[in-house]
């Protein structure tokens, strides 16, 4: 019988292509199919706690945390890294260029009234993003919706900035678009570097958008695996999961995500190797 | 099944919440379809008769590619005509890219197959009597034609709600062309969509009942308008 | 002249339907249209409605040549209305589909109310303005899409059996109004009719269809017949149950078992109750119509099959034909014609 | 008009190249928008002739109602399902989630409502002396609805056409149901969406031309199917 | 008895279109059915053949109430077929119309083969088994629709107007199809008819409708008039162009101004050419049509309206009845019904 692993995962390790590379390998080695299901990091993690999936490959590491902790997760084993960086028009109207950190950059962006995209979709790369503007200063709303689940009301959150006016654009969509987005308007955006560097230079026409601010530890972005917890959903394939999970920080794959290479650069971090 | 109870429930709440932003969204998701829906039928339906009621070479090959054109994915649909309205593109100066007039358009191309493929399907069941009897009474070709769809409105009329459920429950072109962006181009849709991707499955489905609504309290409306006659049958 | 068609043809799938060498009609006229089941009446009756174009051939109305451009086509089409054999009507009430023609044509409200209700009243469906014109009896269908044609006052008005389904008493109005129209409006009428002892009465001039071709033959005393035997310098052939007919020879090369012959009603000759005579053919009937039909006399004889004789009013008179008689009568050879 | 150039020769170079992942990817599009569209038809055109043709209270509402789900967005349906056929769902057990049944479902429940309304509407235009013919010559209920079907196949045929074109195009339930797992579930709309996604403009374009020339071909064979006669009016 | 109504209506929108006392079909007979456009002849032929239910009262079906389950239904329809007054055909061709009432009834290819070429020669429309039903003439359509019905061999057949828009030839052929299916295979028939003179000589019994219900008064002689002056004891109307009748005055009670009569044939008197009469109505008219009904002599009488008369044989050869002689008749009192 086939040995068929379902993982879920962000679109971002899907669309930058680096799934491409691994699982064919990964395959021959083992014989394991991996079926992957490319969705947010919300819808991902929500796929892990239904039991629908044998492991999620996600990056949001204070969510991960507490899907672990809720007993949804065996473990966390972090696989690698990238980094977030802030993208805006060549012409930088808001002269971000002059400041290297971040916080002061978004500082400026919210005084100077400059466009900015927000994915605005709970991905990872929001939720950075929101923690972001938090940690500039910037005064932050709260907006609440009741919904009702189980039975009991809570209330669905969500920040964003004070004041937006019509500059700060919330667009909910993956990152891809809100990078076509911003290009289009010629707006400021938080982006993962692997999906710029694929719009930047493998796309024709490629976006003019670039690099206005980037490093720090605060703009880190680590992804992490966890395989799903058989004593939640028995059905699950947790020994398929561990073979993967091994393979991945093994050096095999730690290799392979080493060597990555989109348009000539480097994307992905090994955590392990 | 907890999640379509829970659903219920919020979507209750949601719609008694009187909350601006829902409203807008709402407004916003009625406007752009309606415009389309009115702007595809202006020029499906009349299409639709002309294509029924001509005898021209290759009138096959234009049926096959109209029904065709109902299998556009809506990808296509919105990559298409975002390259034309691109700020690069051949319409760029029009600052059309996210905005309602996008969706429209998008919509537009989406719908007028649909409508005039059903309009041609409904147009030629109608007894080729109809048509000569307006043309010995007088009628001319306009009034000739407008006597047909009227006869035919009620698969007409199923058509332009079919284009019109099918609009307003569209998500990729709302999402390409008009950029789900907060306040200006989010409809009920892509609302939805943005609260899938965040996992908040009932406040998705809690909106999509919230449409539903909507889309019932419209064909109430519809049905009224298309008077009782329509469908008595046997 | 009205119409003038000529080398006409009108082919449906490699089928020739009509075929006309030359056919005039006059203003002012009305003309009956006769001729079997699908010898063509609708079809030459939409032609001259120019709802269908013919496939070869011209027709000139008013003396122009009819040409098929949209805006020549609904000029035309103006002065002629057309009353289908099978009408069909607008979905909506009787009074709609009255008022359609006088709409088209841009004529105020005011009007239409006062023609419109002046001609359902003509038509005998005054009491019905509101009914849906979808659920109407067979009859005041027919009626109906008659009012519908007379509202607009047309200068040629086509009917394509303008009395069919429709009960005795309004067959009497429909042929007054027909006469009325045409004797106060010269209006010019074509009437396509089975009944044409109807007709005869009003037609000016009567045409006879025959597989799409003009007939001077009417249509009336056809029969099948099945070949029996052949004697000397005849055959034999059965007509219905029990009349056998004797057909000369000279007509009878190659006959199949089954043919169609016509008997010409003038032809047929009655006897003196005591004369003698050398003719093959010699029946006894009893007579059960007699009609007027202008100045001659049409008679109905039952003698197994139902035949037609056609008699001057002297003959008519001399022979007293009475009902319910029992007369003989004799087909002259050249009376019986082999189809 | 770049886009549509480049796309244009891209589809050409997919379509000739072979290529084995494509083929799968066409061929799981095929069958899973194949199946649905049959099964849908099967439920959809029985139900609009029985309501087309019965008479009960509160049919008025049925058909609002169905025109109503005409207008259910793909996320209510992905949702929904998703609800009984995750693992934790009343389904989950029979493993259906993330398969190719999962998207057929999905797919059903989107165009049965289409075929449905679509197929009264063809039907109740049915001249009545129709039914009343089949009666008094003997046919019993079952042959009844089949020569009033047949009288409205040009109607239903127009709706089944309709409701192909609306799956074979459709991405969300895909997505959503199937997952978009390489070799699985991936179908021509989800490819694109995902080559969308990855910024692949031209292949995405391309994809969608691929998609279409397909559909081209479908419809070909559906008219060829269809007969001659459907389409001669005038 | 094949059926038996008893106090059964059917009302469409709080119109009654039928409403019928009693009436008893007998088995084996033909019945003409006839009256007015809009009398109810289709309504109640459409219920006989259980293609609708009556709003209230009962039909009983060879002593069984007819009940309107699926079943029971489908097992009466097999029985009887209804010829529609204006039919419509499957699409397709004439050949698989015919077939259809074969196939439903499970029967073999064959025998369908057999049956269906039988019966398309009896209608005469042999030559077209592979026609577009469709596109058929109007009196072929007919006739297709008639040989749909007789392929299955009912044990009733109602026909709704068989021979209108039909031929002559082939409304002889249809009349003989009727007589003889009747006499050999003691089919019952109830036709519906404007043209009695035509079926009355194959109906057994004849029906007259009026209003929905059953009546004694044929629907002949009926006229629309206006009424003139009033006289004496007596009040002048005129009907049509020229004709005045004189209407007593005890009939007369709050007239308005139009009103239809009724004058009855039987009580029409031919007068001496000298004959001295105290009748208030003598008119003079020319005869223009005598024929056979039955016992009968009818004779058509123009004298500006056409009168039809109805008289005993006896009478008929006492008043040595000519066509295109001028009569003088009168009108008893008795014989005007103000209706
Ligand atoms: N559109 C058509 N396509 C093919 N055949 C046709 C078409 N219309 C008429 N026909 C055929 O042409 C013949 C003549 O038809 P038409 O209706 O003119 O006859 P008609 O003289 O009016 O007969 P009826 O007395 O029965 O009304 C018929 O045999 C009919 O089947
Ligand atoms: N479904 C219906 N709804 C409303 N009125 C109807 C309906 N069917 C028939 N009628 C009316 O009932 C009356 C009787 O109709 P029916 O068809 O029985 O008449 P008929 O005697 O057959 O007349 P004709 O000689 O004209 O065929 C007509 O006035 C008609 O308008
Ligand atoms: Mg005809
Ligand atoms: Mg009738």
């Amino acid at each position: 019988e086939e040995k068929v692993l379902t993982m879920s995962t962000t679109s971002s390790t899907q669309s930058s292509g680096l799934l491409d590379i691994l699982l064919p390998v990964f395959e021959k080695e083992s014989g394991i199919k991996v079926k992957v299901i490319a969705k947010g990091t919300g819808a991902a993690i929500r796929d892990g706690q239904d039991g629908n999936v044998d492991i999620i490959f996600v990056h949001a590491k204070n969510r991960e945390l507490a899907f672990v902790n809720e007993g949804f997760g065996t473990r966390r084993y972090p696989v690698m890294h990238n980094d977030f960086v802030l993208i805006g028009p060549p012409a930088d109207p808001a002269s971000t260029k002059e400041l290297s950190d971040i916080t002061s950059v978004l500082q400026r962006i919210a005084i100077r009234k400059a466009a900015f995209i927000s994915r605005g979709d709970d991905s990872g790369t929001h939720t950075k993003e929101q923690a972001l503007w938090a940690d500039s200063g910037v005064q932050m709303l709260e907006k609440s919706r009741t919904i009702v689940k189980k039975g009991k009301k809570i209330q669905v959150r969500s920040y964003f900035p004070a004041d937006t006016g019509s500059w700060y654009l919330s667009i909910g969509q993956g990152m891809g678009k809100v990078l076509t987005y911003a290009d289009e308007k010629q707006a400021y955006t938080l982006s993962d570097r692997g999906t710029y560097i694929k719009f930047k230079y493998g796309k024709n026409p490629a976006i003019e958008l670039d690099i206005l601010c980037q490093g720090g530890e605060q703009l880190a972005n680590p992804y992490g695996i966890i395989p799903v917890n058989p004593a939640k959903h028995p059905h699950v394939n947790y020994q398929l999961a561990m073979e993967f999970v091994q393979w991945i920080t093994g050096v095999r794959g730690q290799k392979l995500i080493d060597a990555y290479r989109l348009e000539g650069k480097q994307l992905f971090y090994p955590d392990v190797l | 099944m907890d999640l379509l109870v829970n659903s219920v429930q919020s979507a209750f709440l949601l719609l008694f919440s009187g909350d601006p932003e829902l409203l807008t969204i709402v407004w916003v998701s009625l406007k752009v379809s309606g415009i389309s829906t009115v702007i595809a039928s202006l020029f499906g339906i009349p299409a639709g008769f002309l294509i029924a009621y001509s005898h021209f070479h290759g009138k096959r090959f234009v049926l096959t590619c109209l029904n065709t054109l109902l299998a556009l994915p809506t990808v296509v649909i919105g990559l298409l005509v975002y390259s034309f309205i691109a700020r690069r593109g051949i319409f760029g100066s029009l600052e059309l890219l996210y905005t309602q007039k996008a969706i429209i358009i998008g919509q537009v191309i989406l719908i007028v197959p649909l409508v005039t493929s059903l309009s041609i399907a409904a147009i030629s069941k109608i007894d080729s009597r109809y048509r000569k009897t307006a043309l010995t009474l007088g009628a001319n070709q306009r009034q000739m034609a407008w006597v047909i769809i009227k006869e035919a409105r009620y698969g007409i009329g199923a058509a332009v709600i079919a284009a019109f459920g099918r609009v307003i429950a569209e998500i990729g072109i709302s999402m390409m062309l008009g950029g789900n962006a907060r306040g200006f181009t989010r409809t009920m849709t892509t609302a939805m969509a943005l609260e899938y991707d965040k996992g908040e499955f009932v406040l998705a489905v809690a909106l999509g009942l919230t449409l539903m609504s909507i889309a019932f309290a419209i064909n109430l409306l519809f049905h009224f308008f298309q008077g009782r006659d329509a469908i008595d049958v046997v | 002249m009205l119409y003038e068609l000529s080398r006409l043809t009108r082919i449906f799938k490699e089928r020739t339907i009509l075929d006309l060498e030359h056919l005039s009609i006059e203003k002012g006229k009305i003309y009956a249209l006769t001729g079997a089941n699908g010898a063509g009446k609708s079809t030459l009756l939409t032609l001259l409605a120019f709802l269908d174009q013919p496939t070869s051939g011209e027709i000139r109305f008013c003396g122009e040549r009819v040409r098929y451009g949209r805006q020549q086509l609904l000029h035309a089409r103006r002065r002629v209305v057309l009353v289908d054999q099978y009408p069909i009507h607008f979905t909506g009430p009787v009074w709609k589909n009255v008022e359609f023609g006088l709409k088209v044509r841009g004529i105020s409200k005011k009007l239409r109310q006062k023609r419109v209700e002046e001609v359902l009243e003509r038509v005998g469906l005054e009491n019905f303005p509101q009914a849906d014109a979808h659920k109407l009896s067979g009859g005041e269908s027919k009626r109906l899409a008659l009012a519908r044609a007379l509202v607009v006052e047309p200068e040629v008005l086509l009917c394509d059996e303008p009395t069919a389904n429709v009960d005795a008493e309004n067959q009497e109005i429909i042929l007054n109004i027909l006469e009325g129209i045409n004797r106060e409006q010269q209006t010019s009428i074509v009437v396509a009719t089975h009944y044409l002892s109807q007709t005869r009465r009003l037609a000016h001039h009567v045409l006879v269809l025959e597989h799409g071709s003009l007939s001077e033959t009417m249509n009336e005393n056809i029969f099948k017949c099945e070949r029996i035997h052949k004697e000397e310098d005849f055959l034999v052939c059965r007509v219905g149950k029990e009349v056998d007919i004797r057909l000369a020879c000279n007509q009878v090369q190659g006959l199949e078992q089954h043919c169609r012959i016509h008997i010409d009603p003038k032809s047929i000759k009655f006897l003196a109750r005591d004369a003698q005579t050398q003719e093959k053919n010699i029946l006894t009937g009893h007579i059960v119509q007699i009609e007027q039909d202008q100045d001659f006399v049409r008679c109905t004889i039952d003698c197994g099959i139902r035949l037609h004789a056609v008699l001057t009013m002297d003959a008519y008179l001399q022979q007293q034909l009475m009902i319910g008689e029992k007369r003989v009568f004799c087909l002259p050879d050249t009376s019986i014609l082999l189809l």
